[in-house]
């Protein structure tokens, strides 16, 4: 295939330099990893990679290099590679993130980046973690639409307004960083958790939805809503920027004003 | 039971910390609290058992310790103002951490007006 | 070993198979298998819309959809499968609605539309905006409410469960006219639970495949790494054909060098393409829609500027997206997603400067060929009782040879619901068949071969020559020389593969025994594309032969058909036979594809 | 490890995670609103108290029975102190107890320290209010002017 037409196209003057470029820069870094192997050891550990890796690499790809060229058995969940799934959730450094969303050219490489399982859910590998809990409270606050009576035949209309009240929410992609950076999560497993919170949130302020009243009524639980001391680490941890604590906030008032 | 993630500490920020630190200085004051409410009954008993226990917090090494107590109240209240704007106010959550540091800057004005009346007054004599 | 009974199993949890999921799960006893939790499958990372001809917003209609479907996939769709999807989107558009997706709205509140390439008013008049949206997180709020819906309706699912071999028996059978053949009947499946390495078989009277694409074939992609074609290679091992499978799509616009997709609906809100030397180079090669052109015919002409010197950066490979000339508060409301990606990995702020981008493999067109109603085919004509395919490891044909973009979204949720409302109303009036002995033994014998390999080859490196052979020789453009290079290299890999060992040994969670079993459906996958692509000696859609820049349809218009048989040759490949199937017309005739 | 394993899978969930005891009813939305509530009110309360104790007059130095017995002669004083001793009380028993169910795992050892909790917070609020009501500035031997 070629450009037969000669006719000059419209164009624009480009900014020199534009659209980046130019050498990759290279680093070395030492990836710290918690492992815990339970068919092989009893506890978990401590190991170091060094690995050189570039700039435009992210802590997932460092794993992957690990994985792929060092040590086949260092297990982790991973599949879109780029903030959308939700599989990758971790303690980078010390906080919860998304491994495919964190570069490593952000991270301090004086120090060892140090990487393990995301907290307070049972931990079966490496750095996977068993996830059903996480889930089971998603489930338990009703995540879909109700609507009473009939089956609409139509479209039901929604203004930007009213969409705009629960869009937020609608980016979760359920990866439980938040859940699982929650202080009041880690200490019994038994809170409903923030991301449980942010689902039953898109519903309640859908104007399309008829149940926000069970939504709340089973948020308005001892584990519920009020275990929530406004820690701001869920915020913090989302990777999709949800508005957690706001949302959280949106629901206690929804609960208070109900009641009241 | 199963065995969830150890590892390193949690590097929260802002807003877990100024919980933690509300968290302990609750404790503080409740157990503070109950100490000062014995102590106050003595009244009932006789004016010298008070006086004799009041005589106790007049000394120097006390003063610092109702400094220190002070200081835990002021924060704990101020931080608790905090909460109560995240929790009512539209723009609470969203402000969270600059009203933190409002917090800790009152904190600060508040324990220096304090400690150097109060100390000046405990070590100080009249 | 477990083995369980179901009347309907499906095997993947994305829109395909969630759709299905949702109309069997409340007709008969349905489990849905899925190597992932549902919501991690890569439905939810498709951005841009689903096309319906609502004509919320302008005229428009669903044959005007049709038309652009046909003319979209350069003729090689099959028509009566067109006009079923095109008639049946507005409805299955108005479900998600009515399950609870977040459309974005027009001001009176109804579902807004925007334009995406290749779709036209009136055929080919000018762009029409018929896809709708959720910003550009369209595929994500269709996953997720899909989703929501299963929890709802008590969906069973096993997560993690990695099915890795169909179950079918033969038997005896005559034809109409009297000739005997071998009919294939589903029996179950076989999987294996990742969390405990235990392997379970599924009884099921009906088995849905709706496992997706195969885009880690490539190595610049973008689709998820879990996407490794294994619904395909499963069927194919078992005998079952694989249709169009030369046909792949690149996507024009990935983020240069990583593959990451920047949705087309990104020129649909007005970006545009420019090469180094700023010019809008698509008003040359299509001079009506240009940048909205089909996605084929962008790639092509992406990977043309390049070729010729017009490319931008230090090693002048990649073409600029110009977001620039937009409103930053238009871009932040309607694709937010999307300028973050070229923030976080590219470091460029889209608001100010050009993202680069470059062609990023995204689709495959062929697959599993089915019927209308989903029922998978064994040889042209002759389906398989019980056995379903839908979404992206299917081939209807609705895409024929290129796929429009928000098609693929319309094709999960129409045939997804097909599927599972066939399967559930045949499993209800069938029997189940017996399972073969030792259903497992194949697969047992994979694994444990694989676990008590000494071999000394490791996945990673085959894996990755692999994958730069694809991209350097099986991409946008081909010819015989750069697909015989291909095909040499993947027979030596196969030979390499033969000897691969797994470091990890235990039982829980061992992904690097997976990945080596991925690896295997992988190079059948290649192997596949490239003689199919050897095999169709012409251009069309996504297929480009530098050696046959011209379409044929005198000796091409037809699909192929590539069967795996171990007596046969072809294009020096032995294993594939190639054959091909009618195309289906109706009433579009062939025309020269010109926007 | 043992690959005993019931389908699905969401059965397998440790017990832990099971939240088989719900209340539902709006105690803890009482409790937390009670908290923020008594909060406001605190500020006021405590930081009158200590401006009063601490900052006028000698200070801490000043305080002995005689500055108690004046105070409480006042009948704002006195409501004031309740107010306080209640609601600081209820307050930080409130907050204790959600420390409690957050920390203490097993629901005996729940039950326990939530038991000495409650008891001793009776206990104070009991006796703080006694001595509030039956305080008589003028018990043996005192000198200050209200008793003259
Ligand atoms: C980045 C991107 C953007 C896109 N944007 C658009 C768009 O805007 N509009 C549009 O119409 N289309 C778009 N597409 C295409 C479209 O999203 C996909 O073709 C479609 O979502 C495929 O859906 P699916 O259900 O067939 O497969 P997937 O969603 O990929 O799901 C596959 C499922 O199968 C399971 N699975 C796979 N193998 C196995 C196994 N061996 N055992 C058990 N389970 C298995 C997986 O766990 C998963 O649940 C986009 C694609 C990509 C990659
Ligand atoms: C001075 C004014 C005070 C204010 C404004 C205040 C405010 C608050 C608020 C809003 C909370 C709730 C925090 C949450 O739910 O996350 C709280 C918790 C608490 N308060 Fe106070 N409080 C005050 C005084 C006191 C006093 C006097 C005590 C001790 C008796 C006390 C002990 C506690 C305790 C123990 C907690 C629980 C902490 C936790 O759960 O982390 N507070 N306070
Ligand atoms: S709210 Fe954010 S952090 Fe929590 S699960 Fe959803 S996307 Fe993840
Ligand atoms: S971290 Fe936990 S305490 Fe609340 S603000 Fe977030 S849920
Ligand atoms: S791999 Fe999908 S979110 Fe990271």
């Amino acid at each position: 295939m070629s450009t037969e037409l000669p006719e000059p196209a419209s164009k624009i003057e480009l900014k020199p330099g534009v659209g980046g470029g130019g050498e990759i820069p290279q680093f070395n870094i030492t990836l710290r990893v918690r492992r815990y192997l339970p068919e092989t050891t009893a506890d978990a550990y401590w190991e170091d990679f060094e690995l050189t890796m570039y700039g435009t690499d992210r802590v997932l790809d460092a794993l992957h290099k690990v994985k792929w060229d060092i040590d086949g058995s260092l297990s982790f969940r991973r599949s879109c590679a780029h903030g959308i799934c939700g599989s990758d959730a971790m303690r980078i450094n010390g906080r919860n993130r998304l491994a495919c969303k964190t570069l490593l050219k952000d991270l301090d490489h004086s120090k060892p980046i140090t990487v393990e399982a995301i907290k307070g859910l049972p931990l079966e590998k490496d750095l996977i973690v068993d996830m059903e809990p996480f889930f089971q409270s998603y489930r338990e606050v009703m995540p879909f639409l109700v609507n009473k009576g009939h089956e609409p035949s139509a479209e039901r209309y929604q203004s930007a307004e009213e969409h705009a009240k629960f869009e937020d929410t609608t980016k979760c992609i359920l990866c439980a960083a938040c859940t699982s950076s929650c202080p009041v999560f880690w200490t019994d497993g038994q809170y409903f958790g923030p991301a449980a919170i942010v689902n039953a949130h898109r519903f309640i302020f859908d104007s399309r939805d008829d149940a926000g009243d069970m939504r709340l009524e089973i948020l308005n639980d001892k584990e519920g809503v009020w275990r929530c001391r406004t820690t701001f680490n869920c915020s913090e941890a989302c990777p999709r920027g949800i508005q957690v604590t706001k949302a959280i906030a949106e629901v206690k008032q929804a609960i208070l004003s109900r009641s009241i | 039971m199963s065995k969830t993630s150890s590892g390193t500490l949690y590097r929260g920020r802002e807003g877990m910390w100024s919980w933690v630190g509300h968290r302990i200085t609750g404790v503080v004051i409740f157990l503070f609290l109950l100490v000062h409410v014995l102590d106050t009954s003595l009244v009932r008993v006789s004016p010298g058992a008070y006086d004799a226990v009041m005589a106790t917090y007049k000394n120097p090494l006390m003063a610092l310790g109702e400094t220190a107590l002070v200081a835990a109240i002021v924060f704990h209240a101020f931080n608790g103002l905090r909460l109560i704007l995240v929790d009512f106010w539209k723009q609470g959550t969203k402000y969270q951490r600059q009203m933190l540091w409002g917090v800790l800057a009152l904190w600060v004005i508040t324990m220096l007006a304090f400690s150097i009346r109060h100390l000046s007054l405990a070590f100080g004599g009249h | 070993m477990q083995v369980h009974k179901y009347d309907v199993v499906i095997v993947g949890a994305g829109g395909a198979g969630m759709r299905a999921a949702i109309e069997s799960g409340q007709r008969a006893r349905t489990a849905v298998l899925t190597k992932l939790y549902p919501t991690r499958s890569h439905t939810g990372a498709a951005q841009g819309g689903m096309c319906a001809a609502l004509a919320n917003v302008e005229e428009d209609n669903w044959e005007w959809h049709t038309f652009d479907t046909i003319k979209g996939g350069d003729y090689l769709v099959d028509q009566d499968a067109a006009e079923i999807m095109a008639k049946e989107a507005i409805d299955a558009v108005l479900d998600l609605e009515k399950m609870g997706l977040p459309f974005n709205r027009t001001p009176e509140g109804k579902i807004d539309q925007r334009r995406f390439g290749g779709h036209t008013r009136d055929h080919g008049k000018a762009a029409v905006r018929r896809a709708c949206y959720a910003a550009d997180r369209t595929g994500h709020m269709i996953l997720q409410t899909l989703y929501q819906n299963c929890v709802k309706h008590n969906v069973e699912f096993y997560n993690e469960y990695y099915v890795l071999d169909l179950l079918l028996v033969e038997e005896d059978a005559f034809r109409e006219d009297g000739t005997a053949y071998k009919q294939k009947r589903v029996a179950g499946v076989v999987s294996y639970d990742l969390a405990t390495g235990e392997l379970h078989v599924f009884q099921a009277k009906s088995v849905i495949f709706a496992s997706g694409g195969a885009g880690k074939v490539f190595k610049t992609t973008s689709n998820a790494h879990t996407l490794t074609g294994d619904g395909m290679g499963i069927a194919f091992r078992n005998g079952i054909p694989l249709e169009d499978m030369e046909f792949f799509q690149f996507h024009p616009t990935g983020l240069a060098g990583l593959g990451i997709l920047l949705t087309e609906g990104a020129r649909g809100e007005g970006a545009i393409l420019r090469n180094s030397d700023g010019e809008r180079f698509m008003e040359r090669y299509a001079p009506t829609i240009k940048d909205l052109a089909p996605r084929d015919i962008v790639a092509r002409a992406m990977a043309n500027e390049v070729r010729e010197g017009r490319g931008c950066g230090p090693n002048k490979d990649y073409v600029l997206l110009d977001l620039t000339h937009l409103e930053p508060a238009h871009i932040e409301a309607k694709l937010p997603d999307i300028t973050e990606f070229a923030r976080t990995y590219l470091g460029v702020e889209p608001f100010t400067d050009p993202v680069p981008v470059y062609p990023t493999a995204h689709y495959a067109m062929g697959g599993i060929p089915t019927n209308i109603d989903t029922e998978v085919l064994q040889d042209n004509d002759t389906i398989i009782p019980g056995l379903y395919a839908a979404g992206e490891v299917a081939c209807v044909s609705v895409h024929g040879s290129n796929r429009l973009g928000t098609n693929s979204l319309l094709d999960i949720n129409v045939f997804g619901k097909r599927a599972g409302v066939s399967a559930a109303k045949y499993a209800l009036g069938a029997e189940f068949v017996d399972l073969p002995e030792d259903p497992e033994k194949f697969t047992t014998t994979q694994i444990e071969s694989m676990l008590s390999s000494t071999g000394t080859e490791r996945v990673a490196p085959i894996r990755k020559e692999l994958q730069e052979t694809m991209d350097a020789n099986v991409q946008v453009f081909r010819d015989e020389k750069s697909l015989t290079a291909a095909l040499k290299v993947i027979e030596e890999l196969r030979e390499r593969y033969k000897s691969v060992s797994v470091q990890d040994k235990g039982k829980r969670f061992n992904l690097d025994l997976l990945e080596a079993i991925e690896l295997g459906f992988l190079l059948d996958m290649a192997e596949v594309m490239t003689t199919a692509a050897m095999h169709r000696k012409e251009s069309r859609g996504g297929h480009y032969r530098e050696d046959f820049p011209d379409r044929d349809d005198e000796n091409f218009m037809k699909h192929s058909m590539s069967y795996k048989d171990d007596a046969a040759f072809t294009e020096g490949i032995s294993g594939i036979r190639m054959e091909t199937k009618p195309v289906v017309f109706t009433r579009y005739q062939p025309m020269e594809r010109k926007y | 490890m043992s690959a005993e394993i019931a389908a699905p899978r969401s059965q397998r969930i440790d017990p832990k995670y099971n939240r088989a005891n719900t209340s539902r009813g709006s105690f803890e939305m009482v409790a937390w609103l009670f908290m923020r509530l008594s909060g406001v009110a605190l500020v006021v309360l405590i930081f009158g108290h200590l401006f009063t104790n601490l900052m006028v007059g000698g200070g801490v130095k000043a305080i002995d029975f005689g500055f108690v017995a004046g105070k409480w002669a006042d009948p704002v004083w006195m409501f004031w102190d309740l107010a306080m001793l209640w609601l600081a009380m209820l307050h930080g028993t409130n907050g204790v107890r959600t420390i409690i169910n957050d920390y203490a795992e097993k629901p005996a050892t729940r039950v326990w320290l939530k038991g000495i909790l409650y008891v001793a917070t009776i206990v104070i609020i009991i006796l703080g209010t006694l001595v509030i009501f039956t305080f008589d500035p003028c018990i043996a031997g005192n000198t200050i002017p209200a008793c003259k």
